[in-house]
């Protein structure tokens, strides 16, 4: 067993998970694989097979069919304790009846390893809690506990750390100090990092590659930006920040553009950034990317106009505005304007125009069903 | 059954359950199995035995496998009174058992909620009855009222008792006995449950309803009836096969002979354990028909 | 139903036997062992599983347990035991004498599983009532005693006790006490009652100035045996005490009871009621009178034998199958067959003793207790003390359950 | 209760209640320092000779003794299949589980006389000669639900996620018991021990069934009681009892000390 242990990240790999309950299915059919040494996050909404795939990777639940494989190795059939993987949990689970030293001891114990305590006093240090090493998990406030339970893992120096939303609990000015944190200690020690998260800021701040997983699939994966800029679906353009998505028969296909026609109306995106270049098909813009006009603007081809509509909701969010304007034929398009000194821009109720350069918008694989549109 | 969980709150977590029959069965094999043993396969030794016929040899004590349906009809008649008897005492002790209990269950669990140490010294005084044995408190309790004993001269010096009557051997000795022992039983369920009970509800009750009693009435009293349910369990149930208070040699007397005496008896006195075994079962009958129509009707199907 | 000679030959032939044995009024209230047994055998042998005796260990063993009943041995008030320790000073041998017998029924209850497999039952050798004895002999749960072990035995027993058509030696059971049943009353609550000085009968304890303060043993054939006797009917004659004359006695008792004549029927602890007051009058032991009178510290309370006649009955030593201290039992039997050592424990006990010679070495000690007739009783005394007949397997049943019944109340 | 808003009636009722129910505790108490020699009956006069030679009535002591020994072989079964049950029901689902949970139940739902009667039927049947070992296979028998619940409840508030960290951290499931899950279950299963202890030395009714020739304190108590009751006993009774209130007294108070510093 201790071979398999390397202070140093090691792949992970899963061939063809898939998770049956009693009644549903978690996992449909999952394969993934995450480089040694990366920081990659699952992200998805509650629900959507994250946990479920964390757990199989740790050995705490098994997959239905399919295997896990950790530097190579095939792990599918080992108990939990044989696995070279720790897991931050979510609610942290401190065993209430130690110390938070015996706490970050307790794997270097389990594996008879040499000097557990200076070493957990070593991990402690280093999420800066060696003077809480005698308190009891309860006495300790949400941060440090979270702390304790992250170096209780990495003290092991697994092959693969598993963090299980592990900042859900805390409040967002702490949450923002353990994600820097997180970061800083993932890139010091050097291992895998596995992060399931719901939060969408937090897993792009923090993740070299980020994974969408909707209906117990990965609907996409990549990089932040990648992610961000040129969502492949309906469900990543809304659930990776917001998304305008406009659904019409392609009427122009050309070398480079993609247009259809939602009501009248001619919205084109370049054909590079479209999944699909015929039929019904839906095509969306960051609402950051899009801008409004109190007049009618002339613009040439390089850019989508739509309007007139009005606007029916603004909303001030510090650093921007958000406007909601209603176009007939069109729905709701939502507008960010960076808030530049004259707030807002304009009024509420005002006829305006919606453009924005066609090389903003991106084509989507599928059309947004009902539900997706609700979530935003 | 909540007492035995005292001082553990009931706090259900929403513990996603494992799903391993294996490792399950291995854990539950053991005691199942010695349940199987030592309690079920009894109950059918006792239905087997209540329908034994006497022996051949005339031996007392020898009885034969067989199937004599007229035990049951022999010990229904010959016994009658005395089962009534049992459940007319077992629910008039049960009753007055939740009404002494209930104010104590309420100002420990309610009134004294904030207040850890005076709250653990009165579970300590409610409780404290177990540690020392049944069979002396009862037997203090005939010497209590030993017909020399100041008590029961003074109830007869006011009158209150003809100057021949005496309190030991009456059903009322009996009842008192019985009332007395189970006490416990029927505090600590109903402090358990009234211990979870939600303030704020009350508040909002007095809110809503202005008078004490009502809110009382609407909102504790109904809140706090697994409790009470469970408690009127603990005590009727242990009442009605009772035999040491009703006893000749504690509290009993010439016509207050219970089930349990009537059990003992033909036990261990004249060997008939055909009947015995007849009554027995009967009550176990009566017991689990009770039990499942009055939790039926109560709604609380979690026993345990 | 009056009940005839029975048709089976055999237990015809154990009958015209039983009968033939009253014909000396002494030799067949105390020879109760015999007869009892053989009917009991007779109508039990088929259930009678052959037990063997285990092996005896007495000669390494020094130890010997001793179930007995309360109130049944010398210095037992202080826990002393002067006779006891003296013989386990003699002998060496360490007797654990536990006071388990409180009643027959339910003292058998306890042993008789082990009885039955022959296995220890807990003790050696203890002192259960005739009719109980004879049950234990006709099941075969008794070890044979050797007589050699025992010369103050086969030269002191009462000859009374000898004869028996089952156990002509008495090697199965060894007397231990007899015991005169009758009416122990509280001599001055009694006086203040009814304004004399002592009962005669049993009517008058059935009188209404006695309402409420009458107790009764739970002993079915000293209870039921008095009141058969107030009625009239002959106890060792199954001719007249049949099993209607027996309803008969137990539906004049439930209506003491019912009425509220009688307080409370019970096993020893009437002695309580006694001394706390609660009843004036018992139909009651002989024996526990004195001792009674012992325990409140003055001559509170007395014993009359009632004109219509007392009840008698024995309690003898039995070894079981089980016991693996057969020697030390004998020796103990034997212990006490020696007239100064039973002297001294019926000087105490104050119950009938079958030992020979113990009235002259009394009169040595304490001539007035020798004079006793309760202890040493005059022939005149025991012309009016009778046995409860034997009773077949059935009939016990049916009596004991009657019994059973009543005290169970309605 | 329309009255117990007021302000002293509540709290006058509990104490007088209370005093009600210490009344036979404190007669049996006081009269452990009768100075009779066999039926502690009336008031004679105070001595200490009882509490200092509890032996001199060898029976009583024997009776003890026994009891003490039945009552911690039981209760370290009891409590043993009882805490595997409880894991079993609280963590596991399994098919059976209402029929196990309406077997647990029955046991409690039984008046003692039935399942005294019951099993002692059962010995009878197999002719096992009652004893020792019969009372403490009754004994685990009637205390083994009761375990059960106790320990349910504790299991109930044990977060799961602790064992998985656990095994997360290397632990087999060897480990993960002795190291998480026993030591946090714990104090549910001390409380059980307790209860079983109690119940098992507290009962007559099952143990006069299958007692045989062996004796128990209560057994001995109700038989005495036929002839009055030895001062002895009282004192057994009553040194039980005050080892047992300040077991409870200290248990009670730290945890609600604890309790009342972590609300804190």
């Amino acid at each position: 067993m201790a071979e398999q242990f390397v202070a140093r990240g090691q792949d992970l790999e899963l061939v063809g998970i898939r998770k049956e309950f009693p009644g549903f299915t978690a996992i449909e059919n999952l394969d993934l694989k995450i480089p040694a040494g990366e920081f990659f996050a699952l992200l998805g909404p509650s629900g959507c097979g994250k946990t479920t795939t964390l757990r199989i990777i740790a050995g705490l639940e098994e997959p239905t069919v399919g295997k896990v494989l950790i530097g190579g190795k095939d792990v599918t059939d080992t108990k939990p304790h044989q696995r070279p993987v720790n897991t931050v949990f979510q609610s942290y689970a401190l065993f209430p009846h130690m110390s938070v030293l015996e706490n970050v001891a307790f794997g270097l114990r389990q594996r008879k390893i040499e000097e557990p305590l200076p070493k957990a006093t070593k991990a402690l240090e280093l999420v800066e809690l060696e003077h809480l090493a005698n308190r009891k998990p309860q006495q300790l406030s949400g941060g440090q506990q979270q702390r304790v339970a992250l170096a209780r893992a990495l003290v092991n120096r697994p092959a693969l750390l598993l963090l299980d939303e592990p900042l859900g609990a805390l409040d967002l000015k702490l949450r923002r100090q353990m994600q820097v944190e997180l970061k800083a200690i993932q890139m010091e020690v050097g291992l895998t990092f596995l992060h399931v998260t719901h939060d969408q800021e937090e897993a792009m701040d923090m993740a070299d590659t980020v994974a969408v997983m909707n209906h117990g699939q990965i609907e996409q994966m990549g990089a932040p930006e990648a992610l961000y800029d040129r969502p492949k679906t309906a469900f990543v353009a809304r659930f990776l920040g917001q998304s305008n998505i406009f659904v019409g028969d392609v009427v122009e296909n050309t070398e480079h553009t993609i247009a259809i026609n939602v009501n009248g109306q001619r919205i084109a995106a370049p054909k590079l950034r479209s999944e699909k270049h015929e039929g019904k098909i839906a095509i969306g813009v960051r609402p950051e990317k899009a801008t409004f006009h109190e007049t009618k603007p002339q613009l040439g081809s390089e850019h989508n106009l739509v309007g007139p509509g009005e606007i029916i909701d603004i909303r001030f969010t510090g650093v921007s505005n958000q406007y909601l304007i209603d176009v007939p034929g069109f729905g709701d398009i939502t507008v960010f304007a960076q808030n530049v000194g004259k707030s807002p821009v304009v009024e509420l109720g005002a006829q305006v125009y919606v453009s924005w350069k066609v090389e903003h918008s991106f084509g989507l694989s599928d059309l947004p069903a009902k539900a997706d549109n609700d979530e935003i | 059954m909540a007492f035995v969980a005292l001082g553990q709150g009931g706090a259900k977590s929403s513990a996603p359950v494992k799903n391993s029959s294996k490792v399950a069965f291995i854990l539950l094999a053991p005691g199942m199995i010695y349940l199987g043993l030592f309690f079920l396969t009894p109950l059918v030794s006792l239905v087997i035995t209540s329908l034994k016929t006497a022996s051949m040899t005339g031996v007392i004590g020898m009885y034969d496998y067989g199937f004599e349906p007229g035990n049951y009809a022999y010990a229904i008649e010959q016994y009658g009174p005395q089962v009534i008897r049992s459940f007319g005492y077992a629910l008039t002790a049960t009753v007055l058992a939740l009404v002494i209990s209930y104010p104590i269950a309420y100002f420990i669990g309610v009134k004294a909620r904030g207040k850890p140490v005076l709250q653990a010294l009165l579970l300590t005084l409610v409780i404290a009855p177990f540690f020392i044995s049944f069979l002396l408190r009862t037997f203090a309790w005939k010497q209590i009222f030993s017909n020399e004993a100041p008590i029961t001269q003074f109830l007869q010096s006011i009158g209150l008792l003809p100057s021949d009557q005496y309190i030991i051997g009456t059903s009322f000795a009996v009842i008192f006995g019985l009332t007395y022992n189970f006490i416990p039983f029927m505090t600590l369920p109903i402090y358990t449950s009234l211990e979870r009970l939600d303030v704020r509800l009350v508040e909002a009750g007095s809110d809503l309803y202005a008078s004490p009693a009502k809110t009382f009435w609407k909102v504790t009293f109904p809140l706090s009836l697994p409790g009470v349910i469970s408690g009127t369990l603990l005590t009727f149930i242990p009442i009605s096969g009772d035999y040491v208070n009703a006893s000749r040699d504690f509290l009993g007397g010439s016509d207050t002979a219970m089930i349990g005496n009537v059990v003992e008896a033909n036990y261990f006195r004249i060997q008939d354990y055909p009947t015995a075994s007849a009554l027995s079962v009967m009550l176990m009958a009566a017991i689990v028909i009770l039990v499942s129509v009055y939790v039926r009707r109560s709604g609380t199907e979690d026993l345990l | 139903m009056k009940r005839g000679l029975p048709e089976d030959p055999m237990m015809r032939q154990l009958v015209i036997m039983a009968r033939e044995k009253m014909i000396s009024r002494r030799a067949a209230l105390l020879g109760l062992g015999g007869t009892a047994a053989a009917l009991s055998l007779a109508s039990c042998a088929p259930a009678a599983t052959t037990l063997t005796p285990a092996e005896d260990l007495s000669d390494s063993e020094k130890i010997l347990v001793w179930h007995n009943w309360p109130l049944y041995m010398d210095g037992e008030d202080d826990g002393s035991y002067p006779t006891l320790n003296r013989f386990m000073d003699q002998t060496g041998i360490k007797v654990e004498y536990m006071m388990e017998i409180d009643d027959n029924d339910t003292w058998y209850a306890k042993v008789k599983d082990q009885l039955a497999l022959g296995a220890d039952p807990g003790f050696d050798v203890a002192c259960p009532t005739n009719w109980l004895v004879d049950r234990m002999i006709g099941l075969g749960y008794l070890q044979t005693m050797d007589n050699a072990n025992m010369p103050n035995k086969v030269a002191n027993l009462e000859s009374a006790y000898l004869g028996n058509a089952n156990d002509p030696d008495r090697v199965l059971s060894v007397p231990y006490q007899g015991i005169i049943g009758g009416i122990v009353y509280n001599k001055k609550m009694y006086k203040e009652a009814t304004g004399k000085d002592a009962p005669t009968s049993l009517a008058d304890v059935w009188a209404p100035e006695l309402k409420g303060r009458v107790g009764l043993i739970s002993e079915m054939r000293d209870s039921l045996g008095l009141t058969l006797l107030s009625q009239g009917v002959d106890i060792t004659d199954p001719n007249s005490l049949t099993e209607d004359a027996f309803n008969a006695a137990v539906d004049f008792i439930a209506a003491q009871v019912s009425s509220g004549q009688i307080f409370n029927i019970k096993g020893n602890s009437y002695g309580e009621d006694l001394t706390n007051g609660n009843i004036i009058a018992a139909l009651a032991w002989s024996g526990d009178t004195t001792i009674l009178n012992f325990e409140v510290g003055e001559d509170r309370f007395g014993f009359v034998v009632p004109d219509t006649g007392s009840t008698i009955s024995s309690d003898s030593f039995v070894i079981p199958m089980g016991s693996q201290h057969k020697k030390n039992a004998e020796a103990l039997i034997n212990y006490y067959y020696d007239p100064v050592n039973a002297a001294e424990l019926a000087a105490y006990v104050n119950y009938v003793t079958p030992v020979v010679g113990a009235k002259e070495e009394m009169l040595k000690t304490d001539p007035e207790l020798a004079n006793n007739p309760l202890i040493f009783p005059t022939e005149e005394l025991l012309s009016n003390v009778h046995a409860f007949r034997p009773l077949t397997g059935q009939e016990e049943q049916r009596f004991a359950t009657a019994w059973q019944n009543l005290l169970l109340g309605a | 209760m329309k009255f117990s808003l007021g302000k002293w009636l509540l709290p006058t009722y509990v104490a007088l209640t209370f005093i009600f129910m210490m009344i036979p505790i404190v007669y049996t108490f006081i009269f452990s320092f009768n100075d009779v020699e066999k039926s502690n009956i009336a008031w004679k006069s105070f001595t200490f000779d009882n509490w200092l030679n509890v032996c001199a009535q060898p029976e009583v002591c024997h009776a003890f003794g026994n009891s003490i020994a039945i009552a911690v072989i039981s209760t370290l079964v009891s409590t043993a299949l009882g805490t595997a049950i409880a894991i079993a029901l609280g963590r596991y689902k399994f098919k059976g589980r209402s029929a196990t949970n309406l077997l647990l139940f029955l046991p409690m739902a039984t008046p003692e006389v039935v399942m005294g009667a019951g099993l002692a039927a059962q010995f009878l049947d197999l002719g096992v000669a009652k004893g020792f070992w019969t009372i403490v296979i009754a004994h685990i028998m009637f205390t083994l639900s009761f375990v059960v619940v106790t320990v349910k409840a504790r299991v109930a508030t044990l977060d799961p996620r602790l064992e998985e960290a656990g095994s997360d951290l290397y632990a087999n499931a060897s480990s993960v018991f002795w190291r998480i899950t026993f030591p946090l279950l714990l104090p549910g299963i001390m409380a059980a021990a307790m209860l079983s202890f109690a119940l098992s030395f507290d009962d007559f009714i099952i143990t006069q069934f299958n007692a045989g020739p062996d004796t128990t304190f209560p057994k001995f108590v109700y038989t005495a009681a036929a002839r009055g009751i030895p001062p002895e006993a009282n004192v057994i009774g009553s040194a039980v009892f005050i080892v047992a209130i300040a077991i409870v007294l200290v248990v009670q108070l730290r945890s609600s000390l604890k309790a009342k510093r972590l609300a804190k």
